[in-house]
């Protein structure tokens, strides 16, 4: 949909698709520990390992909000780009396919997954979305998120 | 003990109290952040390959880095508890003085240390604003394997 | 950990219990040290003044993380929370009331998993959604 | 980053410890939260530091203790050891505040310095003794101390 002035330049629209460089995250204990104290989240399976070991995981997991963060490469070297000076984060979407346990090294590789513009009450704004994989040391998918960002 | 002495009955009950030992594990990653947050690009602390190959032979802590008790407790703990002393002492504020490090071994990742704390002096002295005391703490780390890698000595000032 | 939810318990209408946070500037500090996002807006009042804002603002993906502390709060040790998504269109400031609120808006069996649909936000003490979003959780089934 | 070995014969006593330059700023303060676990709002809240009497968010005297290692554990190589290090936290510092995402506003840099005021030999250990300390663009030493290192030694090698 690229009419006359459209802010989505041929240059932009070549990095759709390009992957960003690999993000290597050790889950660590350590990491886990800290992710739910920001949370002030006292479940039992982000900290206690004998009460995580007795679990169905059989041990320490993550809580979901540590893939979709900067810690875990999270649109790690994408080209973005965008005309205008401002930027937001729009939105998160993630789905997860396999639990995220202590010990594990996720690898995730971000792309650009499209743009859209919008006039705003403010002007005109665009939309980009960046879509990251995860995947564990088995080269499992372990999930899938969509990030928005927003500029104006 | 004079009239007045910030150096209550209490507080000199509490010489000698020691922590609960607090586990400590070292994780590479908590190191890396450690480094990153002192920026000291050192690769010694954050690159696993080139520590490889250096004598140490996998990533160690910048000084003064212990890795992360497992359990909250520890001298925070011990502080807490000496709080109300203090406040009855007439000195309720505290500051942090400084400490005194002595490294005997390396601290690599992946070592679990087991730490010791008590307190082990009070010392008074007449500032400008009145009394302040000094309060020495001693913490040992030991590794798994049973072998003393450092001590600690820090002085907080209560005012 | 509270007892297990099952999916025969659930039907749409159904609100999730809401969980109340208040996040301190010292949340955000944590947050930032545990998500690695240090832009300043979020503990440099200087910063976030010159930007136009009254104060820090709570981190999106904070927020992203306290709804699935909800959810998996409420779906217990057995359920699975498959996905959750959420558009952060107003801004929250700490210490204030957030509160974390969910609805069922649709169930259905498939491929042998028993499937929860809920809309999700989080409001602000002036009662304005601030994050509203989407989350899909498969329960275990008493049958 | 290129290390080069320092050695026992390349120090006397007035040896100047190679300076590091450093910049707080109000980024560096809160990943220093993260990194070491200290999360006291007093430095990074303004109105809580104004309670406790500061004018505003102060430098972690442990930040800079950990800048004095810094120092240290670049000078000596991979080749030294630091056997001890202390300091005492006698000033405050002040963060410099953000301009933007990435760069922080004109402002202090600090320096680190150390120099050397003992060497000797004990227990087969090359060992040398220093003075080290934070410095203010005011050059005042807002946090003193010193340092014990062992370092190796050339004729060691041969």
């Amino acid at each position: 949909m690229a009419q006359q002035g459209s802010i989505i330049t041929d240059e932009m629209k070549k990095q759709i698709g390009v992957k960003g460089v690999p993000t290597v995250l050790e889950v660590e204990k350590g990491l886990i520990r800290m992710m739910a104290e920001a949370l002030d989240d006292p479940n039992p399976l982000w900290q206690d390992e004998e009460y995580a070991e007795k679990s169905k995981y059989g041990g320490i997991i993550a809580p979901p909000a540590l893939l979709c963060c900067a810690r875990a490469g999270t649109g790690r070297g994408v080209q973005m780009k965008s005309p205008f000076p401002r930027a937001l984060a729009g939105g998160d979407e993630v789905e997860y396919l396999k639990p995220l346990k202590a010990g594990d090294v996720i690898t995730s590789v971000s792309h650009i997954a499209e743009y859209n513009e919008r006039e705003g009450k403010r002007g005109p704004m665009l939309f980009t979305t960046i879509e990251t994989t995860y995947k564990n040391q088995r080269d499992e998918v372990v999930a899938i998120s969509r990030s928005t960002f927003i500029s104006y | 003990m004079t009239e007045g002495s910030a150096i209550t009955d209490e507080l000199r009950s509490m010489i000698g109290m020691a922590t609960e030992p607090v586990i400590m594990e070292v994780e590479r990653g908590a190191i890396r952040r450690y480094a990153d947050a002192i920026g000291d690009p050192n690769p010694l602390f954050s690159d696993v390959e080139y520590a490889r190959n250096s004598r140490y032979g996998e990533v160690i802590c910048p000084p003064g880095f212990f890795g992360w008790p497992l359990k909250r407790g520890g001298m925070m703990e011990l502080l807490g508890t000496i709080g109300g002393a203090l406040f009855r002492a007439g000195v309720p504020r505290i500051l942090d003085g400084g400490v005194d490090y002595e490294f005997f071994l390396p601290i690599r990742a992946g070592d679990i240390l087991t730490s010791h704390g008590k307190f082990a002096d009070f010392r008074e002295r007449e500032g400008r604003t009145g009394k302040m005391l000094f309060i020495t703490m001693e913490t040992t780390y030991l590794n798994q394997n049973g072998d003393l890698v450092a001590k600690a000595r820090s002085t907080l000032i209560a005012l | 950990m509270a007892k297990q939810l099952y999916y025969e318990d659930v039907e749409a209408g159904m609100e999730v219990p809401p969980l109340v946070k208040k996040p301190t500037t010292q949340q955000l500090v944590k947050w930032a040290a545990a998500s690695g996002d240090f832009y300043q807006l979020h503990y440099d009042k200087d910063f976030a003044q010159a930007q136009g804002f009254p104060s820090v603002l709570v981190h999106g993906k904070l927020k992203f993380g306290l709804l699935g502390q909800m959810l998996i709060d409420w779906i217990g040790e057995d359920g699975v929370l498959k996905k959750l998504g959420c558009s952060y269109r107003g801004t929250d400031f700490p210490g204030e009331d957030l509160i974390c609120k969910g609805k069922v808006t649709n169930k259905y069996v498939k491929d042998g998993e028993h499937i929860v649909e809920l809309e999700v936000w989080t409001e602000n003490p002036r009662g304005e959604r601030t994050t509203p979003g989407t989350a899909v959780v498969a329960l275990p089934s008493r049958g | 980053m290129a290390k080069k070995q320092l050695y026992y014969e390349d120090v006397e006593v007035g040896t100047e410890v190679t300076p590091l330059a450093k910049v707080a700023t109000t980024q560096m303060l809160v990943k220093w939260a993260g990194g070491s676990g200290d999360f006291n709002p007093l430095h990074f809240e303004d109105s809580f530091a104004a309670s406790q009497g500061v004018d505003s968010p102060i430098v972690h005297g442990a930040l800079k203790r950990a800048w004095l290692g810094h120092l240290m554990t670049d000078w000596i190589g991979d080749g030294g050891f630091l056997k001890k290090l202390a300091c005492q936290y006698r000033g405050m510092d002040y963060p410099r505040k953000m301009k933007t995402i990435t760069d922080p506003q004109e402002g202090e840099t600090w320096w680190c310095r150390g120099t050397v005021t003992k060497k000797y030999v004990e227990d087969d250990q090359h060992i040398v003794e220093c003075d080290i300390w934070v410095e203010n663009a005011k050059g005042e030493k807002t946090t003193p101390g010193s340092a014990t290192v062992v370092l190796p030694f050339k004729k060691a090698k041969s």
